[in-house]
């Protein structure tokens, strides 16, 4: 589904991304993870169009997409969420989900000023399906708020509730979890899989918890400097020496200060 | 009387209080963990112990001394260190440039300190001349840890140190948080990562709708069956 | 060919006055630059600001004068120039306490504090014209020139000559030594990293413990400071009048963002990119061709690029067209 | 905070209102028209930064624009500056005509290693093939009788239409600008149209053979009738009696300034019509989303380019219809009156004191700034006299406050910006 | 009602507001001198109320007319400065209301021809009259070239139109013209494009505390230029105060008369501490002069009735009046006798209601204005 063909991203002298080639598969959800600063969230915002990379090519179902602007991946059918979350401060929840779908007539100034009985008939079907998310997230008291106002957490869920308001062929998700309460990320975990076996969609997420990881993602890529690391199911990958080595450790070794 | 306690905290951002009658305390030497669910006022009971809010009761006294009234910027000179949970980096700052502004108040030699962090988060002394604007977001964590163990406090209060930041280096953070404690600083965390914070915590706190749900040892908080369900992720 | 007369000519009308002139913006942009640059804040009272500090220093330097206090051959005004330091200053520190502070606790939008500080523009403005009056005020005293047009012929024999006044090269001294002390302080001492960190963010200062207010005091002073030098200066090399003050803000703005907001050196290139490229485009070759040209040849017209009528459009293209491909500015500076 | 929108509105009323009682209706009238025009600017500004976040602070220039297109749509024709140089102004303009199309054909069939190189040589021909017909053309256009004329006129229509042309012609400059420039930050779109808008003016000042430059052009024709006129006219005079005014020229005078303000309060109520309706509507929604956060807004399927060029024209256009409708009711072109000052920041400080995002706070900064701006005159001299008051009328320090009390204008206007931006910091209607 | 009201319309914030101070003074004391002789249309007083028409801004000044006029209810305005907002107040305003105006300073010929009910004079000449004398001046010298710059205003524009088709008709070249800009910065570009063209001398349209001064300035240091002709708004002691003796054998031109009247009227004005010889203080004086003259010849302050007035009081034939003699000159009115109005300007009013305008040449020596001839 998506193809990264030698994808390089130089900023200065710094090679956040080092000639990467990876594929998607339609329907997988694939796991991207690898130490801060592996250039994830560099090859995601390349994905996405929000900047060109240096060199190399994205191809999205074989169209050569490298050079499109986020706004037109958006309209194919890709969407993705922000590490550090991008919510509209001075919409509330309930509008900063309504904005999303493309192609509302209202967003059409010559139908906004006369033919409001059709973007009214519209904005109620927005309305409706933005306020089935707003439950879904378990933030129905919140439905009102201003996004600004919200608590670190309750912007990530705001950010992974964007991408349900519309039907998206592929999602890239860039640590929803972070910051998420675990009970929550159980449920969005849940909510991912049924999005992906009963609709269809594709995901790439981007995590550093591997509970989640293993729960959901089939298969997992590692990043590591620039360059993948490795490729595989999740247990092939938590094995590898190079991944413990580079990104897992060796396990916990924490002990409570006053046992010691 | 604890070394930080504060009590009956109540409070909000000028609407609804978002805090109510909540408490929290910690001792030298001691990790205290909170957690609970996402908007539960965890950032807020932070920022109301750091003098950030406006409470309208409660107290807050640390080291026996009642500092409900003081400035932030004084607490910061009583010994009070913060990492808030977003834009908790100057991003134009270089790294090492951050890691000074953490050591502002100090007007001893800062380098062993800064020596310290380097090799704690040997990724930063790599990108020392970088600025922090241009890390990634675990790199920027390691930065925020980096900077408030350069005010050398005597109460570390961390919000979320540990989102976004890759397994290994949590581990680490952990670990040296634990390290941190037993040179007898107090600290105080908000943690989402909830599981392995209490698994180093000697007190956890659990915050639902602003005020404690639960409150005990990070032993008995795992061990209870509806804390693990509702709010460890099972 | 006559290359001695050819660039005696070019440094008389194009090199000498375009330096001058720079480096005349680039004190203005300095304190532009300071408080954009750590406040967040475009102030367009600044230009009243250094008004107002040359304002005092001519109250000041008339006391002088008339007490028969000289320095000669420097100019008295270099004596008075404390007080007018000082007077600016006060007033800074006056309006940021009832004015700024206000909107810096609300944590109000930078065009906020732009906008307050168009009103602090018109305050100011209104207060110097009660004070000092509209009129033209000229202060200058001592010797002008540090040798005119006519010494370097002399000394040359030369047809053309140059002329340097006395009061550019204080400017262009005073200009670089500020540049070198502000980028010093800023980038090495404790406090003007402080300073820094207090752009970046206000709270995360505040948990390291940097007294906001302490920091926002010292931009001020700084600024205010490089305001009363600037205007002093300005008013010596041409004349003191207040109206003028709103007018030079313009190419200010345009240096300090050409430069890289809150960047003292890329204030000063700023500064003199915009003044070289108004003078250079717009200059008239003519006489300098025939110069290089053969013998009792000249070009026919006036061999100019653009007519002087456009000439701060120059500065402006060039500004946008730095923006487009360098957006930070030339030196990486800060994006409000 | 909704109930505010009437009391204020109705408050601004009653303050005009007894402008008329205590001074004059001229006066009143006069005020009136004005804050009619500076709230439709304030409208276009409004759109720009409070519903896109766009800061553009060349609103001077578009309000010029707006100001040249009533002059030629207005103004008559020239003849003989157009037999004079008609046909050299046309050849320039195909020259023009040809280099762009020469330029366009180049760029899509050169090699693009060569694309920057022909297309500059192209650029230098066409300049120099333009110049070759343009320059002599305007010398001789100019040297038609330069005192009185010296341009070529404009196309003697009747004023009205000038305002949507101004429009169009302010929404053009826009487009053009909004394409070079809307790519920029916030602030150095600022200073880039703060440039721009300099550069349009001093090519109305300098441009005579298109606006006689600083010569001005006066008595642009009016839409509505002339008092000299008026009281010669049967109806009017009756009229006047039968009202029982016992000054026919005064009443003239209002009655003229009645015409214009339900002509311009007709354009404010369209233009406010049509911002409201897209304000409420997603439309309005998007770009509040764009103005939060423009990354997240392209990721949502927002072409956020496109969208700024879009408001950013539409601004620009409301500011070039208030242009044409400033000289019409001024009845002349002054470039040398296009000052920053009063037509940018002024108009900043009615939007920001209004409350920006705000339709009805926009309009009603309008209405309040240009008030206190005319009465800050009056105020400053009764604010001195009364200060001087204890002093000896002979004594040099009154007479020199006296002497400053022009210049409480500024102080004042200062002061009383200060003061309402001190106790509503989010304008006097906030967005919500 | 017992009180006169006269506006004083005068751009007092803006670029004129360094010339404007004294003017307005000027045109007061002539208020003053009215009012205090107590003979004014018997014994009323006269005031004078202010009105700030910015010079630059048409819609203020309108404004600030309406409300002398609408609300202060004046009878006559002096006013306004320049000539933009003149034609803006006439228009708008005075017309409409049938309101007279007398301007001490605006001197765009465009105003000679413009409509105006009779309602409009000007004590200043147009600047038409003021290039055919600096064109008579300059060949009368044996220069034949010249540099021309002007401040890009109507006044500016319009004079250097004057001076280069006067000094051209009469076989002198003009080498290169530049606007200058008022309130900027530095000049040096303006000088060096006039310094390339060269010429014999430097012709500087402008004003002497705003770009005019800038220019000379430029032109002094770079040694571009060392002799000006320096047209009336850059007459003043202002500018040899700055420059001294640089500005040696330069010639100026002012609005100016040998009449005894502009003395006169320097010291009257010295006792109320301002200038009496700055520009345009003498039209000032006389503009309120002539306005206060015709209602008292007309015995009406209705504008209709006294606009007619205003060439009579002003022309010959009558006795006399020079500044400092209103008092005489208005009981010769109220006899019914006849004045010749002289005033400050040596003023003759010329159809259609300006100054026929006499100026005075000068020169620079020493650092000092000489009066060299009149014209
Ligand atoms: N705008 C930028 N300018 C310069 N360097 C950058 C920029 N953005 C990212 N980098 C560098 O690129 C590298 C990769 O960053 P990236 O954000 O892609 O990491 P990541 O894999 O997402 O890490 P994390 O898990 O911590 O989020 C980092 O070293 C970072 O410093
Ligand atoms: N600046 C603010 N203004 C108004 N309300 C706020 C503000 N910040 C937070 N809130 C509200 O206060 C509540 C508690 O927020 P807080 O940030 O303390 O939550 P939290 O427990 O830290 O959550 P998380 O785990 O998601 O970070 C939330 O419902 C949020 O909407
Ligand atoms: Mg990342
Ligand atoms: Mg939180």
């Amino acid at each position: 589904m998506i193809k990264v063909e030698n994808v390089t991203k130089r900023f200065g002298g710094i090679h956040a991304v080092n000639g990467v080639s990876l594929e998607i598969q339609q329907g997988s959800i694939t796991g991207l993870i690898g130490p801060n600063g592996a250039g994830k969230t560099t090859l995601f915002n390349i994905i996405a169009g929000a900047f060109p990379p240096t060199s190399g090519k994205i191809y999205l179902d074989g169209d050569d997409v490298t050079e499109l602007e986020p706004h037109q991946l958006f309209h194919k059918g890709l969407l993705r969420t922000f590490q550090i979350a991008h919510e509209f401060s001075s919409l509330t929840v309930l509008e900063n989900l309504m904005t999303v779908p493309g192609g509302q007539p209202g967003e059409d100034l010559r139908h906004a000023w006369f033919n409001f009985a059709a973007v009214r008939a519209h904005e109620e079907k927005v309305r409706e399906r933005a306020r089935d998310v707003i439950e879904f997230l378990e933030i129905p008291h919140l439905e009102n708020e201003l996004a600004g106002n919200l608590s670190g957490g309750q912007k990530k869920l705001l950010e992974l509730g964007r991408t349900m308001m519309v039907d998206a062929k592929i999602v890239f998700l860039d640590e929803v979890g972070a910051g998420v309460n675990r009970t929550l990320l159980q449920t969005i975990a849940t909510s991912i899989q049924r999005l992906n076996k009963e609709r269809g969609y594709t995901f790439c997420l981007i995590e550093h918890d591997m509970d989640f990881i293993a729960r959901l993602c089939d298969p997992v890529i590692v990043m590591a400097e620039g360059k993948l690391l490795t490729e595989g199911t999740v247990d092939e990958v938590m094995n590898n020496e190079e991944v413990i080595e580079a990104y897992l450790g060796t396990g916990r070794k924490h002990k409570r200060v006053s046992e010691q | 009387m604890s070394f930080l306690s504060a009590t009956g905290m109540t409070g909000g951002y000028g609407g609804a209080d978002i805090l109510t009658d909540c408490n929290l305390s910690v001792e030298r030497g001691e990790v205290a963990v909170v957690v609970g669910p996402n908007g539960a006022g965890k950032s807020t009971a932070m920022k109301a112990v750091f003098g950030l809010l406006n409470l309208r009761e409660g107290s807050v006294v640390f080291d026996g001394d009642d500092i409900t009234r003081m400035a932030p910027q004084e607490r910061v000179r009583h010994g009070m260190g913060f990492v808030p949970q977003t834009r908790n980096v100057f991003v134009s700052l270089t790294v090492e440039e951050n890691l000074e502004m953490g050591a502002f108040i100090r007007d001893d030699d800062i380098t062993e300190s800064k020596e310290q962090v380097f090799s704690l988060f040997p990724i930063l002394a790599e990108k020392r001349n970088q600025p922090a604007g241009e890390l990634s977001g675990g790199q920027r964590q390691q930065v925020a840890v980096g900077r408030a163990l350069m005010t050398k406090p005597k109460l570390l209060m961390l919000d979320e140190p540990t989102a976004g930041v890759s397994p290994i280096v949590m581990d680490e953070l952990f670990d040296k948080i634990v390290e941190v404690a037993r040179t007898g600083i107090a600290i105080l965390m908000v943690e989402q990562n909830a599981r392995q914070a209490l698994e180093i915590a000697d007190h956890g706190f659990v915050l639902v709708q602003g005020s404690n749900r639960f409150t005990d040892t990070g032993e008995a908080l795992l061990a209870n069956e509806e804390v693990r369900r509702s709010f460890l992720g099972g | 060919m006559d290359i001695a007369n050819a660039f005696a000519l070019l440094s008389n009308f194009v090199i000498v006055p375009a330096i001058a002139y720079g480096a005349q913006l680039a004190l203005g942009a300095l304190g532009v630059t300071i408080i954009f640059g750590i406040l967040r804040f475009a102030n367009f009272a600044h230009g009243e600001l250094m008004s107002f500090g040359a304002m005092a220093a001519i109250l000041a330097t008339w006391f002088l004068q008339a007490s028969g206090v000289s320095i000669d051959p420097l100019p008295t005004a270099l004596l008075a120039l404390p007080v007018g330091i000082l007077a600016a200053i006060a007033m800074a520190l006056l309006t940021d306490r009832f004015v700024f502070r206000f909107y810096r606790r609300k944590r109000s939008n930078p065009i906020v504090f732009a906008i307050v500080s168009v009103g602090v523009m018109f305050l100011l403005a209104g207060l110097i014209r009660i004070i000092i009056g509209p009129d033209d005020q000229s202060f200058s005293d001592g010797a002008r020139f540090l040798f005119t047009v006519r010494d370097f012929k002399k000394a040359t024999g030369l047809e053309q000559g140059i002329g340097v006044k006395q009061t550019q090269l204080i400017t262009v001294v005073v200009a670089l030594v500020v540049v070198a002390a502000l980028f010093w302080f800023l980038q090495k001492t404790r406090w003007g990293k402080a300073m820094r960190a207090y752009s970046d963010d206000e709270d995360l200062a505040l948990l390291s413990g940097i007294n906001p207010e302490k920091i926002v005091t010292i931009a001020w002073v700084i600024s205010a400071a490089l305001a009363a030098i600037a205007g002093t200066l300005y008013g010596l090399d041409k004349t003191y009048k207040p109206f003028i003050f709103l007018q030079i803000l313009l190419p200010i703005f345009a240096a300090t963002i050409l430069g890289g907001i809150g960047q003292p050196v890329g204030a000063v290139l700023g500064g003199f990119i915009v003044a070289f490229s108004e003078v250079t485009v717009t200059y008239a070759f003519k006489r300098f061709l025939a110069y290089l040209g053969p013998q009792d040849w000249a070009p026919e017209g006036l061999v100019q690029l653009l007519s002087t009528d456009y000439k701060f459009a120059v500065s402006f293209v060039i500004l946008v067209a730095v923006l487009l491909v360098r957006p930070t500015g030339i030196i990486r500076g800060k994006v409000i | 905070m909704t109930k505010k929108v009437p009391l204020y509105y109705g408050a601004m009323g009653l303050i005009l209102i007894a402008v008329g009682i205590f001074q004059s209706w001229t006066v009143a009238f006069g005020i009136l028209n004005l804050c009619l025009i500076s709230a439709i600017m304030a409208l276009g500004v409004n759109m720009q930064w409070g519903y896109a976040g766009l800061f553009n602070v060349g609103i001077m220039g578009f309000t010029a624009l707006g100001g040249l297109a009533a002059v030629l749509v207005s103004m008559a024709p020239v003849q003989e500056a157009w037999s004079a140089a008609g046909g050299d102004l046309f050849l320039s303009l195909l020259c023009l005509a040809g280099t762009i199309a020469a330029i366009l054909y180049a760029r899509r069939t050169v090699s693009p290693a060569l694309k920057r190189y022909v297309t500059l040589a192209l650029l230098v021909a066409g300049y120099f093939l333009i110049s070759h017909f343009f320059i002599p053309a305007t010398e001789r256009i100019e040297a038609i009788d330069p005192a009185l004329s010296g341009y070529l006129g404009g196309l003697g229509l009747p004023v009205i239409l000038a305002w949507p042309i101004g429009g169009l012609v302010a929404a053009g400059a826009g487009w053009l600008i909004g394409k070079i420039s809307l790519g920029l930050r916030a602030d150095y779109l600022a200073i880039a149209t703060l440039g721009i808008s300099e550069i349009i003016i001093a090519v109305i000042k300098y441009e005579e053979w298109l606006s006689r430059g600083v010569k001005n052009v006066t008595g642009i024709p009016r839409p509505v009738p002339y008092e000299v006129d008026l009281v010669e006219t049967d109806w009017f005079l009756s009229a006047v009696s039968s009202l029982g005014l016992s000054d026919p020229s005064a009443a003239a005078g209002v009655f003229v300034k009645i015409c214009y303000a339900l002509l311009f309060i007709a354009v404010l109520a369209v233009i406010m019509w049509l911002a409201e309706r897209a304000l409420q509507s997603p439309w309005g929604r998007m770009m509040r989303a764009i103005r939060d956060n423009r990354d997240a807004a392209a990721a949502m399927g927002k072409d956020v380019k496109a969208r700024h060029l879009q408001v950013f024209v539409l601004g620009c256009a409301v500011c070039g219809v208030a242009g044409a409708m400033l000289a019409t009711l001024d009845g002349q072109l002054t470039p040398t009156s296009y000052i920053p000052l009063r037509y940018t920041f002024l108009i900043w400080v009615m939007v920001i004191l209004g409350g920006s995002g705000n339709n009805w706070g926009a309009v009603l900064g309008g209405f309040v700034i240009w008030f206190l701006w005319i009465q800050a005159e009056p105020l400053g001299a009764w604010f001195m006299t009364v200060i001087t008051m204890p002093l000896p009328e002979e004594s040099g320090l009154a007479q020199h406050l006296m002497a400053g009390s022009v210049y409480m204008r500024y102080l004042l206007m200062g002061a009383i910006l200060l003061l309402v931006m001190r106790f509503a910091p989010k304008g006097l209607i906030p967005e919500r | 009602q017992d009180t006169v009201k006269i506006g004083m319309l005068q751009g007092f914030t803006g670029p004129t507001e360094s010339l404007v101070k004294p003017m307005a003074l000027g045109g007061e004391l002539a208020i003053q001198e009215v009012s205090d002789s107590g003979l004014f249309l018997g014994g009323k007083k006269v005031v004078s109320v202010r009105g700030d028409s910015t010079c630059v801004d048409a819609a203020a000044a309108t404004a600030a007319a309406d409300r002398l006029i609408t609300s202060e209810g004046v009878n006559g305005i002096v006013g306004a400065t320049c000539s933009g907002a003149t034609t803006a107040v006439l228009n708008n305003v005075a017309r409409p209301n049938g309101m007279l105006m007398i301007s001490p300073s605006a001197t765009s010929p465009a105003l000679s021809t413009i409509e105006d009910d009779g309602l409009f004079f000007r004590t200043a000449p147009s600047d038409a009259r003021q290039g055919q004398i600096i064109g008579d001046i300059l060949v009368a010298k044996g220069i034949k070239t010249a540099a021309l710059t002007y401040t890009n205003n109507d006044y500016g524009k319009g004079l250097a139109d004057s001076i280069q088709s006067a000094f051209e008709g009469k076989g002198g070249k003009i080498t290169a013209v530049a606007a200058h800009e008022d309130g900027k910065a530095d000049y040096s570009a303006e000088v060096a494009t006039l310094a390339a063209a060269g010429g014999d001398i430097l012709i500087v349209a402008g004003y002497l505390d705003q770009g005019g001064k800038g220019m000379i300035q430029a032109a002094l240091d770079t040694g571009a230029f060392e002799k000006f002709v320096l047209p009336d708004g850059m007459v003043g002691e202002a500018l040899t105060d700055n420059f001294g003796a640089d500005l040696d054998g330069s010639i100026g031109t002012n609005p100016g008369t040998d009449s005894p009247g502009a003395a006169m009227l320097a010291k009257l004005a010295e006792g109320k501490g301002f200038k009496g010889d700055d520009p345009y203080v003498p039209e000032a004086y006389d503009a309120s002069a002539i306005l206060l003259l015709a209602m008292q010849a007309a015995n009406s302050t209705d504008p209709a009735k006294y606009k007619g007035m205003v060439e009579k009081v002003a022309n010959a034939p009558g006795e006399k009046i020079f500044p400092g003699e209103l008092a005489k000159a208005l009981k010769i009115l109220a006899d019914g006798g006849d004045i010749d109005y002289v005033g400050g300007t040596a003023l003759e009013l010329i159809a259609p209601g300006e100054s026929a305008g006499s100026f005075r040449e000068t020169t620079v020596e020493g650092g000092k204005w000489k009066t060299v001839a009149y014209h």
